[in-house]
């Protein structure tokens, strides 16, 4: 097999419902692709997301997989992740599933550090429900009813919030550039606690004015760091278009503590008198 | 239980640090030791640390799940903020106040009760001794006075102080003592009580007995965030679950706690959580996608008094509504009471197996009542098995269907792990193969699938408790039950009978059963803690009710005793004849 | 409506981009300027662009608030997906088909209707001319066969296309011009439209209405969080809102918005909230808190496909039970229930009155059917003026008490900004003052107050609405009503009375009101979009219902039509006979 | 009147719930000092809180206040700051309740920029549930049972998580520098725009070793800077035991947009055909 037929075995018969030139096909594709390269088994990866137009990924994977409900995609993950600490789990979905809704679950994810890959797919609006602003949406864009004028608010630095709560593994990639997502996404399954990508995926539909991004990204121009004071002051001179691996530390993962073993039956003693 | 009880009703109430629980606690197990039975509830003021607090304590010859009408003695080591406590300790002119004349004056709303007051220089008699502290004066005082042998006392005392050292336990036997020896002007206005039969006897609260019924269940994960009054079934699982195999993680809000029950349920683990009303609330849209999903958990309600943060530290029946139907969409799924404090531990094993079974959340609708108070019971019964999850394999040229449309509506599941059987878990309709649709029959088919399990599901005798017989029955659910079987059992022997009925499956709703146990009932009383008639009015929507039907609502935050409900009874009695 | 309608029921299907929606609304707008009405569903499929989407269009000679039980026509620009659509646009024999044999072979889930086919090549028109579009094509197809005059069509067309400039005019104007002057060898099984009064018509759906009735009730805060099918109720308001003063905020998540509302509310300004179910289900936490600190607001929900995420772009009336009984503890509150699009003004208008008079939160239960339909009406009534929160001042002489108890159960509401009346607003139990209490006495007084205010307020007729009489009578509400009252028009038309309740204020229960109206009633039949008999076992738990009852419950995602009705009654009455 | 009397009068007549010794004592008294200092008119004035011990904050003023409930003290706040921009608006809570269930309204918040003040009661423990770990506690705390082992998760970083957020005002105070607090509170008042003030406020009860804060707590040795990356890469290799203000800048805040103003009737007459 080769390791294209190999990635596109990862892959279900459900047609995506995304729109022609979503950048979300790139991220479904990267995620195969990687999936391929470290040989995981298909029984042994499950993808989980929230709602939202990205969110509908799971279902495309042959995978296991797990649509929730919109912005506890992390939650989910992480119980999974804490029955199963054998299961590769990817957790997914977008920019307002993870960042608006969902982000309290974003920085505690990030902190409890436990052994599994987040990926956002960031569009910098609402999708699913027909184009609102999101929290990485610019405050001037004013082509929300909802913000007629803009949000008027700073968007919210993804990477930035990562580190400031601990994340071990922070990355940014870009649909436009699949080989690229695809060694990250591979790098942030083998790192060994929570990584968080941050993927730059245009949605032509809402953002059209985002085809500009393939001219726009360009690679980090640093190497990763694992110093939190050297990854704070670039992410906080960056212009947020840049990808790449950002930081990375082999903080300590959360872990089952190794206790001796006993029965129920045990603790049905202790209530005698 | 066919005779009347015999029981002491004594309160212990002191302010911050005077140890008027550990006096109550004392008492319990003493009352165990001695081949007794007893209930113990708390009552604490909203200081977090320096406020009053109060024991109420129930000590009898037979299992008692819920408090008397009066209180024999109350014994009190000062009257600051006496006032906050008035209502929950009723006194009579036969009941005793033990006081000591240097805590002052007695407060008017105690007084009027025309209770004996006995002087007791309590101080006086601890300061006597080296280190030693009014509460042991008092256990003293009243093991005397409840006629019980002083080396059980003493045990007891070693054994707890254990910790504390050696001189602590000097000066607490001693002040024991000098209680045990001290001569009281007056005796309790009721019977000696009488061993009942020898035997192990369990010390429990509710709390501790849902924990242990579901890991009976076999609960292997918790995911859950502290909330008055259900953080202690956490705090006993916590330490505990890790030495099974299990985790328990205290989340970072009630939305990641269900959800990652969720997560870990659909990787197979049997999972729970535990809240109280507000973290219920919070939870409602992850118990609705649990529906949807079709994932098994279970989340144990210990509720307390509403609306929103209401009354934190009491008890209320008030969660019913939100239990039932507090979830958007047609969500068809398990509500389970237990009926006192032991029925914890099996109404909570059941519940998880019946998630298990049926691939659905259960809520277990408990309360602050149940809770939070200890009994001393029998050794419970030894637990059914704990039903295994029915795990789907993958069957030869058959591709796997996780939503398929199946005859008793179980689908089959598959865990991850498994090969050739994977697929998308999913709160949007959907196809059997889990595919999103929005198609009418899609939908036709998996809400009547949804509905189709509970409905076809055999339940069996469980569903609720009936107990003895007649014309007047009395309906009721969880922790209102124990009371109202108490006075069951006082107008049975006064030659009332009423039938007792109290449901343990609340939802689905058991239609066929209740009304076949309704043949013959021409007049019901409903009993439930709650101000709406929560529970009469679910009554009302899902079954037919005889013609004539009573309602004794009482929200919190006292509890309801049995004379009120005997009460009731003679009320209605006497309007039929 | 006395008589019996008279109306075309069209549907036009396309893949996106072929601009079926355009035609639909044209033709609604042609209707109202030939002084007709009309009614416009949409269909969309899960793809969120590119995907198929049809406009379910039913021209009348009065009044239309639901669909047909079958087209007269469909329109279909290609075939793509049909089989989505099948089961929403039921065809038979006496229907008409256009289609393009360009566009391939008609599915045989539309064969099988027998319809009549008509080909038309659509393509060919449109390409012959230059930038011609096949919608416009159909547009003047259609104006031709429901006879309406070309110059009102054109004029639609000019003044709909104007942003888009002359050219994109001209050729659209060319291709009406060619499907007006095509002689289809057919036509509409039913007579011509005759042009109803003549009169201003409004073109509105019950989304903008509910946002409109809010404004005109006096709300000038909003924090909401987008969501299917709500989001248009914020669309409509946002850009207005803040031209009357007020402010529309998008909130990070329904916590917030609900709680956000909370705040506004407290400081004087009457607030709201909207969205569907997942988001009712965050926000019940809120809810109760508005209910137990007495903070009035409204909620407008936009029920769509249950349980969960559920089908978010297809209707249901599944959220009742939420919406009635989601709150944990004894939470009294609102619900109110528009019964067709125009009524989503008035509905949503009383709710914010009825919420500001009585302190307390109110849910507006409408639904994707009627909130993101559009129709044709008469310009509504004049509203009534604003009720006006009642503010408290200070009293001389008397320290502010916000939660006092008083006989009708409203207490004085103070807002920021006054001197001497401040207070601490709080969802713990409280005492008159506020201060927290957990003393039963409180407890009680507080919780029989925010009953009682509910209990003695008068809320007069808009109750519900009663239509006609009879022995037989269907009770419904919300959305449903449209489909009951037209099958109660055509069972007249047969000579057959029924008589028809449709509740709007679902809670607090009007029990007198509703029992009054159910003497004479012998017979009830329960109309209602839920599978669970959600409206059945609430009306139930409430009332007292007539000894045979009913129930014609389906859930989404199809919508109740006149047809189905009024077979159920037929069945009833066979049965009756 | 003294200023001190003028302080007392801000308070109400109702004894607080704390335990003896409890860090709150000290912010209550210093709020009503800043306002006297500010000289803000009662009735202009709205403290809102979330649920926990320090969150019964608000019924010990003789203002306007909110006990709301638990972890909404920010929205609620919000709400009322939108609708009644000329009040005084001031939020506050424990950790638990801002930094846990909270903690996506205060990522969010700090964006926003709203001009109100957030007062954050930090005991590293849920005081009110009787001592858990918080998202605060250090990760080998080990006395509560629902973290037998410690919570083996990174603390959360208050200062730093608002600085990633975009608030235009953190500060750190300590309880046990009753002067120090008041002056912030001042300054944050002051402030146009979101202020943060995570006040070290002690348990006694169930963290009886912060009674040796008194000995740890110093003044920040720099001084407050508008400079988001100084800030950084001063939060990041500080101990979170310095107290002082840390960074101040202009960013704008949340405004209403100036429009033209009309009638609902006007808005009627767009329904017609
Ligand atoms: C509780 C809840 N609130 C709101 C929604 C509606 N909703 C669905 S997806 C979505 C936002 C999706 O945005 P994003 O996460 O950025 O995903 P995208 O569609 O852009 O990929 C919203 C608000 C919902 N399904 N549930
Ligand atoms: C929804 C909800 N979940 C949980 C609780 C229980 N609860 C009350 S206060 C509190 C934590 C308080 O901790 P913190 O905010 O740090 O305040 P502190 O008591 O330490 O001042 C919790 C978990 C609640 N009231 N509501
Ligand atoms: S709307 Fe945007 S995000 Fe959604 S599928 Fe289309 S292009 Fe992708
Ligand atoms: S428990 Fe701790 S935080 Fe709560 S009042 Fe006591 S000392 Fe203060
Ligand atoms: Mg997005
Ligand atoms: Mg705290």
């Amino acid at each position: 097999m080769t390791n294209l037929a190999k990635a596109k075995s990862y892959k279900s018969d459900i047609k995506p419902i995304w729109c022609p030139g979503c950048g979300d096909f790139a991220v479904l594709s990267a995620l195969t692709k990687a999936f391929a390269f470290l040989d995981l088994a298909k029984q042994d990866l499950a993808v989980i997301s929230g709602i939202g137009c990205s969110s509908r990924l799971p279902a495309y994977f042959s995978s296991y997989g797990f649509h929730g409900i919109h912005g506890r995609a992390l939650p989910i993950a992480s119980g999974l992740k804490l029955a199963r600490p054998e299961l590769t789990v990817i957790a997914s979905g977008g920019d307002g599933d993870g960042f608006s809704i969902g982000g309290n679950h974003f920085i505690h994810a990030c902190r409890r550090n436990l052994d599994m890959t987040y990926i956002v797919m960031d569009n910098e609006v609402y999708g699913m429900t027909k184009g609102q602003a999101s929290p990485t949406t610019q405050p001037d864009w004013a082509s929300s009813k909802l913000t007629p004028h803009g949000t008027g608010v700073r968007p919210f630095q993804p990477a930035a919030i990562a580190l400031a709560s601990g994340a071990s593994f922070i990355a940014r990639a870009f649909s436009g550039d699949p080989n690229g997502m695809t060694k990250l996404i591979i790098a942030a399954i083998q790192h060994p606690g929570f990584s968080f990508i941050q993927v730059l995926s245009p949605c032509p539909t809402f953002r059209p004015e985002q085809k500009l991004w393939k001219h726009q990204v360009e690679a980090f121009p640093h190497e990763p760091t694992d110093d939190p004071v050297k990854a704070a002051t670039r992410l906080y001179t960056d212009d947020g278009m840049s990808s790449g691996l950002i930081f990375q530390s082999n903080y300590p993962t959360w872990n089952k503590p190794e206790v001796a073993q006993t029965s129920v039956k045990q603790f049905e003693e202790e209530f005698v008198v | 239980m066919s005779t009347q009880n015999c029981t002491h009703s004594i309160a212990i109430t002191g302010s911050g640090g005077s140890g008027a629980i550990t006096v109550g606690n004392m008492l319990l197990q003493q009352a165990a030791k001695n081949s007794l039975y007893g209930f113990m509830r708390r009552s604490v003021g909203p200081q977090i640390r320096g406020g009053e607090s109060a024991a109420l304590l129930r000590l009898s010859d037979q299992p008692v799940f819920c408090p008397d009408d009066r209180f024999d003695l109350l014994i009190a080591f000062d009257w600051r903020n006496a006032d906050r406590f008035a209502l929950e300790i009723p006194l009579d002119s036969q009941s005793l106040i033990i006081t000591d004349p240097a805590s002052g004056e007695i407060p008017e709303v105690i007084q009027q009760s025309g209770a004996k007051i006995i002087e007791v220089p309590l101080k006086k008699m601890a300061s006597a001794v080296s280190g030693g502290r009014i509460n042991m004066v008092a256990v003293g005082l009243l093991t005397a006075l409840l006629k019980m042998p002083a080396e059980v006392a003493t045990d007891i005392i070693s054994s707890t102080l254990v910790k504390k050292g050696e001189e602590a336990i000097k000066s607490s036997l001693d002040c024991f003592e000098t209680g045990f020896n001290y001569e009281l002007p007056g005796k309790l206005p009721c019977p000696q009580l009488m061993a009942a039969e020898p035997g192990i006897r369990w010390n429990i609260s509710g709390n501790e007995a849902a924990g242990l019924g579901a890991l009976q269940g076999g609960v292997r994960f918790v995911a859950a965030y502290p909330i008055t009054p259900a953080t202690e079934v956490l705090e006993w699982l916590s330490p505990r679950i890790e030495k099974i195999g299990g985790t328990l993680l205290q989340a970072e809000d009630e939305l990641a706690s269900i959800n990652m029950a969720i997560g870990a349920s659909f990787g197979g683990t049997v999972s729970m959580t535990s809240t109280s009303g507000p973290g219920l609330s919070l939870m409602s849209e992850g118990i609705g996608l649990a529906v949807a999903s079709e994932i098994p958990l279970i989340v144990v309600n210990v509720t307390r008094g509403g609306p929103s943060t209401g009354i934190p530290t009491k008890s209320e029946q008030s969660d019913l509504n939100i239990a039932l139907n507090g979830l958007h969409g047609d969500a068809p799924h398990l509500v389970l009471a237990p009926q006192n404090i032991t029925d914890c531990i099996d109404t909570t094993r059941w519940a998880v197996q019946l998630a298990e079974a049926l691939q659905t959340p259960a809520i277990v609708l408990t309360d602050q009542f149940q809770g939070q108070s200890r009994c001393i019971t029998p050794v419970p019964e030894s637990p059914d098995l704990a039903m295994a999850r029915k795990v789907a394999q993958p069957e030869k040229d058959k591709v796997f269907e996780r939503y398929a449309i199946t005859e008793s509506g179980i689908s089959p599941m598959a865990i991850p792990g498994t090969a050739d059987c994977s697929y998308t878990a999913d709160g949007l309709e959907h196809k059997p193969s889990g595919q999103p649709s929005s198609i009418a029959t899609d939908h036709h088919d998996q809400l009547d699938k949804r509905q189709r399990k509970l409905d076809l599901f055999e339940f069996g005798e469980k569903w609720a408790d009936i107990h003895g017989d007649g014309q007047l029955a009395i309906i009721t659910w969880g922790s209102s039950t124990a009371a109202v079987l108490e006075a069951a059992q006082r107008l049975k022997f006064t030659g009332q009978t009423v039938k007792v009925i109290s449901i343990r499956l609340l939802a689905p709703a058991q239609v066929d059963s209740l009304e076949k146990e309704l043949i013959g009932v021409n007049r019901l009383l409903v009993v439930e803690q709650s101000h709406s008639r929560q529970f009469y009015h679910y009554l009302r929507a899902h079954y037919t009710l005889p013609d004539k039907v009573n309602v004794f609502a009482e929200p919190g935050p006292l509890a309801i005793t049995p004379g009120t409900i005997t009460h009731a009874v003679q009320l209605l009695k006497g309007e039929l004849s």
